[in-house]
């Protein structure tokens, strides 16, 4: 499991290649890259804490899923339109397995890893708020077994 | 008793502080009791933290309930619903 | 929409940026990659058809899904361990649209689209046989409405 | 009427060709019935397109089922079960 909270980008193509090399059992990566829209941003997070979080999240993606391997990667800092933010890459023998799991991983970092958006915008710098879908995706994973 | 407080993001521009050291009574041994006892500091303090506002919170880098105890030498941190991915 | 079937192999964070590029209202890209596992193999397809039916499938996740946009490419012809054949990527303004788009395309490559994979084992070239497992994958989405 | 048949893969190598132009009988104007029409030209094709074999079907690059209707100037492909992806 790889997991790096940066103010550098990421390689999607060099992330995924190093997790399908290191096991000929691995057949499928799905994998999501979050991207910044029309609004210049600053992310902020809670160093001490990130990326246990984060390692938190996966293990219970892997006590679910049949996962070979992830990884996930946060940016914090200054990002700019189109910049990347996050990815999660999850690496397995099946497909719904890696599936699955990078959409758990995605819907638990957006609730549960301590990261703030505050957008630049022409009228002024505001804080995004968090959006109600948003606890409500990572909720529907609570009654199901993977 | 002795806690470290921290706090992030919009609370921390509102509150003008990322953080401190503080000492509670030791009556003041729950994240409710604790933010409770921050009101008392006054407006600021109120509008940042008050019943009003969704506040999350961690102690020792785990977010906790606020039922959840705290004691001497604890990390918590104060924090709006994050908005990270 | 950029669908190709090729035998040369792609670069999975070039066709994602060029997606993430191309509209800044698309904050998330969810995509696949299937890999070659143990043994080589050689991939056989109907030219004529190939890319019609993967059109059809893409138009039909676009029919159910908010996409925005979507890049699948294929390979075909002879595959070693661990290469790359397979790369489906789905833009949109939304991550759940994202990967329902993304997970529903896989499935029905798996039973609509005509490429059959030979296995170049030690004890002799054999066809891969069609799983029941990847039909039901595809069926489970003909009774829901994204 | 003519039509041109195409076979894939294991079919293909099992019975040695990647396909013809064919003339039909008129009444051989459904999948199905050209099916069972191939199977008439002995056991190779019986073990290739029996009963017993999974076999779909495509009618001018269309996955169709084996009711679909055929016409002249068709393109009818017979292949296994496909395994891309």
């Amino acid at each position: 499991m790889k997991v790096s909270v940066q103010t550098a980008d990421f390689d999607l193509s060099s992330e995924v290649k190093a997790l399908a090399e290191k096991n000929t059992n691995i057949g499928a990566v799905a994998s999501f890259v979050g991207v910044v829209r029309e609004v210049a941003m600053t992310l902020e997070h809670y160093p001490a804490m990130t990326e246990a979080a984060i390692r938190k999240i996966v293990e219970e993606a892997k006590s679910r899923w049949e996962v070979m391997d992830c990884t996930v990667i946060h940016r914090y800092g200054e990002l700019q339109p189109s910049d990347q933010i996050v990815l999660v890459a999850v690496a397995s023998a099946h497909r719904g397995d890696a599936f699955a799991a990078c959409e758990f991983i995605m819907d638990y970092l957006k609730t549960r890893a301590p990261f703030w958006k505050k957008e630049h915008r022409a009228e002024g710098a505001r804080w995004v708020e968090a959006r109600a879908s948003d606890d409500d995706a990572a909720e529907r994973w609570a009654g199901k077994v993977g | 008793m002795k806690v470290k407080l921290l706090f992030f993001a919009g609370l921390r521009e509102q509150l003008g502080t990322a953080g401190e050291e503080i000492e509670l009574p030791a009556a003041v041994n729950t994240v409710a009791a604790l933010r409770t006892h921050l009101l008392g500091r006054g407006e600021r303090w109120q509008s940042a933290l008050g019943e009003a506002r969704l506040v999350r919170t961690a102690v020792n880098q785990d977010m906790v309930q606020s039922t959840a105890r705290i004691k001497a030498g604890d990390e918590v941190a104060f924090f709006p619903p994050v908005t990270g991915g």
